[in-house]
């Protein structure tokens, strides 16, 4: 018995930690570090119809405890990731998820049916939280409503499982969460970045050409499991938790707040091996603490709480 | 590319703000080409969260022995400075394309020009280029005469012009000035790292072809998030590419192939 | 001339820092420390009009670059505080703000009229953004028309102007910050604690006994700037900043980005001098960056980037 | 109440992760009440954020030392593990109310009861009440033997019994199964400090009035931000106030006071 493997709609996980979209490229890179069948599953950047060229440098800012992002979505378009990114991600033996993005509706269900007809694909995520872009991304996910129709519409052409990705940066998350269930998403994947500004004093002018950008790293954690722990008690479809994961800690607590798998964005930019090496700890980890086997710890403190309510 | 904790064998501030750091560890013997560059996480954990990238300096195989010069800018530079010897520094690299040393034939002649934090990864080019017996000339640029350094290490690799702003030390002005008055023949070939304004005149004023190296604030380091493109003057024939990632197809580019 | 004076509705500040209501108690215990009359102003703990208990322990947990509280407005009571705490206070020089909070509008309009006719209260912080009371607090700051009745209330009643602090765990807060704008308030704060949570991983269980607390500290200072300078651009009232100032540096960028003023909270547990020292050294900092007094920095960034627009 | 940047003078490992760590600075000086605590920062910055109360073990007024022991529970205190004899630890004390040590009078007897990390304050007591001439027994509890520190530090001050809970050393138990067997007239009061269930067991066994030391996360540690409160068991008559706060009106409390 594998104590790390869980299970959630179309993905078989040997164990739950996947890098985060948009901070793993298509894999190329960390491919050259070390073996990616050492993942869980496979998070994707963004991809769009058209290729994006992305928001002006900087596109990156220092924060205590995190970093603030606005790389605007840039990507090689729907046809160059099918003509090369998802074939060389043929040869690994991973749950390959594609991130979508788009500035109509009808551009998300283009490329979630496109992108769900590829045999590698697993499932999608519907990047309805991006902060970095003026039309689409965050537009669509701070409305219940929004949300629930693109969701339906996406569902209705994808052929492998949908998971939604939530912002943060709304009043009622739980709202948007169970519009999304309502509409059919296969599974929530949240936090996406909460928006952020930085200034450098010495020009007066904000450090992102963009002005604002996602927050994103350790700082940011207690948002995503209060997040994470208010939407599984709301709502029965597994939730992809991320947001501030550095430490194998991090990850058992994202689990215990109702996440069924994790992705690790930030801390690969601190430590280019952090996937593999979190991974490599859990076991020795669950050991110290009695933990059996990981898919025992989804959700635990929701159902713990709610006995003692 | 390793990820290794390395050991500080020496810290010293070479000029005001200017420190030299000292690195020991067995990556230093892939460090082989000059114009890459490490991604230095200055302290363990998230204080200041992210790496800084400082481009090699000088690598002594031998003694697995790695430098870096860096000029205190803010947080990450600054707690660097702290470090003592015996104290582990955990660096990632070597990262990036660097500077071809090897387009250039024996007895050809190569112009360096730096300006500022510019100038230590044209040390690691010159001593290579020395090596390959070609030619080497260099020109340093620094605001006054207390802000230079290097300039007895590169005098001992070749003809080096020192300009500073003031005027305080050798020429008074900037490096493009001197660069300018080098007649047509001088050189074969230019190599450049330095602030913006300066990569965009040496440009302009170039009577040959050339390597410039760039700077972009990073996330990765290896070309996975995006944050540090720039974009191609001329969008790539094969690929349809439009840009370039700084952190792994640069820093150092050809001259004229990325908008500086 | 004083370099470091700004003027607020009702605030005639020597310098523009004040400790954050909350994080100061009613003084007492730092006035042991240092001359209270060093501060710009000085803004109390929320006051209710019974004694508060306030929720159970544990009430505070650590996390990355920040912390979080669930204090639950514990206070003496109204009463309490007009006899003691407030006359205690008389022995100061300097601009008194009581932050006051209540679980219905009646209780809100109490406490504003009895503070507001306090000799030495001058101004009032009404605290809609609470996120650990059950009833009240943020449950007043999430809608605008919510946010504005309450303003409007208050405000009939208040000798002193209002200062609305809101909260940040919203999807819009530019539009609240114009209701209550319209509604007559004289200043915003900005911004309370996000909403996070910890899970101890050990049990299982949430370390605050309340499970969820407010975020503060280092970890939320871009999205307080994030905030601000949304809001600056859209609405006229001063603005009292605050959100993770731990240095002379993030005083300047929560004022570049709009605020006229700032209040420092969780930095006081980690350095009880840290706001004289703040102070101390706003001046120096000045000089260096070349700025002659100011309020010439309140919201440049705004101003340069709406140029360059 | 100051802040100060004290110097490590020594770091020791005294039982499995059981450190001392001897300090120096003006401050000391300042450190007189046992019981009384320090809030420390381990590291300059934000990692961790907060500061950790720990208590007052040992004071040298005339070498300027201050010793601190801990236990290594979580962050924090494994940072401070790392701390270096040179090294700086900023310490922001004393703090809080301590053990009344001036209520007993010659003669009379102590009896002082510790529990794991509660177990330092009170050497600290021991060694006070001591100079007063007053007897003090002391029960000490530890899991299994290799976990025991402080044992002849206090048997040089007076009668010392070592519980342990696998009856590796001393008596096989709890703290409180030693202290009931106490005659009726063997103390005329009690100080404990320890984990919550000890202390409960102390205060409902004992057979004379006595002092506890609680603890609980802090934030401020002097009293502002209400992070720390507990229960009083009746109201204050005075002010009407129906809680104390552990960080400013204790950690010290006189047996009954509080709700434990
Ligand atoms: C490929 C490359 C090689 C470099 N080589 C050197 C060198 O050899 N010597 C040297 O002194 N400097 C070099 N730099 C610049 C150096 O990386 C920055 O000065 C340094 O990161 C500033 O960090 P800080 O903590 O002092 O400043 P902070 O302001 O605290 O930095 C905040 C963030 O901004 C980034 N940042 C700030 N300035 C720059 C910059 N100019 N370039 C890239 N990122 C920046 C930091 O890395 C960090 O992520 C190089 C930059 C690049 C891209
Ligand atoms: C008045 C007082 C005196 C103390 N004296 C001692 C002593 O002399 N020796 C000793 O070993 N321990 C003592 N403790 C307990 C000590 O403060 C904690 O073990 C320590 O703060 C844990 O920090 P950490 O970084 O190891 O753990 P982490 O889990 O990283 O701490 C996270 C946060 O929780 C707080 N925290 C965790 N456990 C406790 C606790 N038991 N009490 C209070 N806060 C806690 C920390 O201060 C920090 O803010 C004392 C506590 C108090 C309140
Ligand atoms: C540089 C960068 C790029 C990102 N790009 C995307 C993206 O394309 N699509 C997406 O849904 N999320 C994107 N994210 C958000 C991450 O997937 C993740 O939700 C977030 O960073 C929180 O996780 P972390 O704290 O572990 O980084 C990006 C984050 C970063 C830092
Ligand atoms: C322990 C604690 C108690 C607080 N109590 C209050 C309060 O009573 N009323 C209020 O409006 N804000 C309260 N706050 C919020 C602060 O005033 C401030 O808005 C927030 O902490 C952000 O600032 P900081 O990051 O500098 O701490 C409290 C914050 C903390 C940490
Ligand atoms: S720094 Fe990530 S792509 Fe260059
Ligand atoms: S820790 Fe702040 S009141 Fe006790």
């Amino acid at each position: 018995m594998n104590r790390l493997q869980v299970n959630l709609p179309g993905l078989s996980m040997k164990n739950p930690v996947m890098p985060a979209s948009g901070c793993f490229g298509f894999g190329q890179e960390y491919a050259k570090l070390y073996d990616l069948n050492r993942l869980g599953a496979i998070c994707v950047k963004a991809v769009t119809i058209e290729e994006r060229r992305g928001n002006p440098t900087p596109r990156v800012a220092e924060t205590p405890g995190g970093m603030l992002n606005a790389i605007g979505l840039q990507n090689p378009g729907l046809q160059h990731v099918l003509a090369h990114e998802l074939p060389w991600l043929e040869q690994y033996d991973v749950p390959i998820i594609v991130n979508i993005a788009g500035n109509e509706p009808e551009d998300y269900r283009e490329v979630a049916k496109a992108v769900s007809q590829v045999k590698n694909v697993s499932a999608i995520e519907l990047n309805i939280s991006c902060p970095n872009v003026k039309e689409g991304g965050i537009a669509f996910g701070t409305h219940p409503d929004t949300a629930a129709r693109l969701t339906e519409l996406v569902k209705a052409v994808s052929q492998v499982p949908v998971y939604v990705k939530l912002s943060p940066n709304v009043t009622d998350i739980v709202a948007i969460a169970k519009a999304v269930e309502q509409a059919g998403a296969d599974g929530l994947s949240m936090i996406n970045t909460l928006l952020g500004m930085r200034i450098d004093v010495k020009s007066s002018l904000p450090v992102l050409a963009n002005r604002t950008g996602g927050l994103s790293g350790a700082a940011i954690k207690p948002v995503a499991v209060r997040m994470i722990y208010e939407v599984r008690q709301h709502v029965d479809i597994p939730i992809i938790g991320m947001g501030g994961i550095f430490e194998v800690d991090d990850i058992l607590e994202l689990m215990m707040a109702g996440a069924s798998a994790v992705a690790v964005g930030t801390a690969n930019f601190i430590d280019p091996f952090a996937c593999p090496k979190l991974i490599d700890q859990l076991e020795a980890r669950m050991d110290e603490l009695g933990i059996a086997t990981l898919s025992d710890i989804i959700g635990r403190s929701v159902s713990i709480c709610s006995q003692t309510r | 590319m390793i990820v290794e904790n390395m050991q500080v064998v020496a810290q010293e501030e070479i000029a005001p703000s200017i420190f030299r750091l000292r690195l020991s560890g067995d990556c230093a013997g892939e460090m082989k080409i000059p114009g890459q560059f490490v991604h230095v996480q200055v302290e363990q954990g998230i204080n200041p969260t992210l790496r800084r990238p400082l481009s090699i300096c000088d690598v002594d195989v031998e003694n697995r022995e790695l430098t870096l010069i860096y000029r205190v800018e803010g947080k990450g530079t600054k707690r660097l400075t702290e470090k003592r010897p015996g104290d582990a520094v955990n660096v990632f690299g070597p990262l990036g394309k660097g500077f071809p040393a090897e387009v250039l034939k024996e007895k050809q002649t190569a112009v360096l020009i730096g300006g500022g934090v510019g100038i230590p990864p044209l040390y690691y080019l010159a001593k290579q280029l020395v090596n390959r017996d070609v030619n080497v000339m260099t020109i340093l640029g620094f605001r006054t005469a207390a802000d230079v350094f290097l300039e007895k290490e590169f005098t001992a690799l070749g003809e080096t012009v020192i300009t500073t702003e003031d005027g305080t030390k050798g020429l008074k002005g900037y490096v493009t000035d001197a660069f300018r008055q080098l007649p047509e023949n001088a050189y074969d070939l230019f190599y450049t790292c330095g602030p913006k304004p300066m990569l965009q005149a040496v440009e302009t004023a170039a009577l040959s072809p050339g390597y410039i190296s760039l700077e972009e604030r990073m996330g990765c380091g290896i070309g996975a998030c995006l944050a540090c493109v720039c974009d191609l003057t001329v969008p790539d024939s094969q690929s349809g590419k439009k840009y370039r990632k700084i952190c792994s197809d640069g820093p150092v580019f050809r001259a004229g192939e990325v908008m500086i």
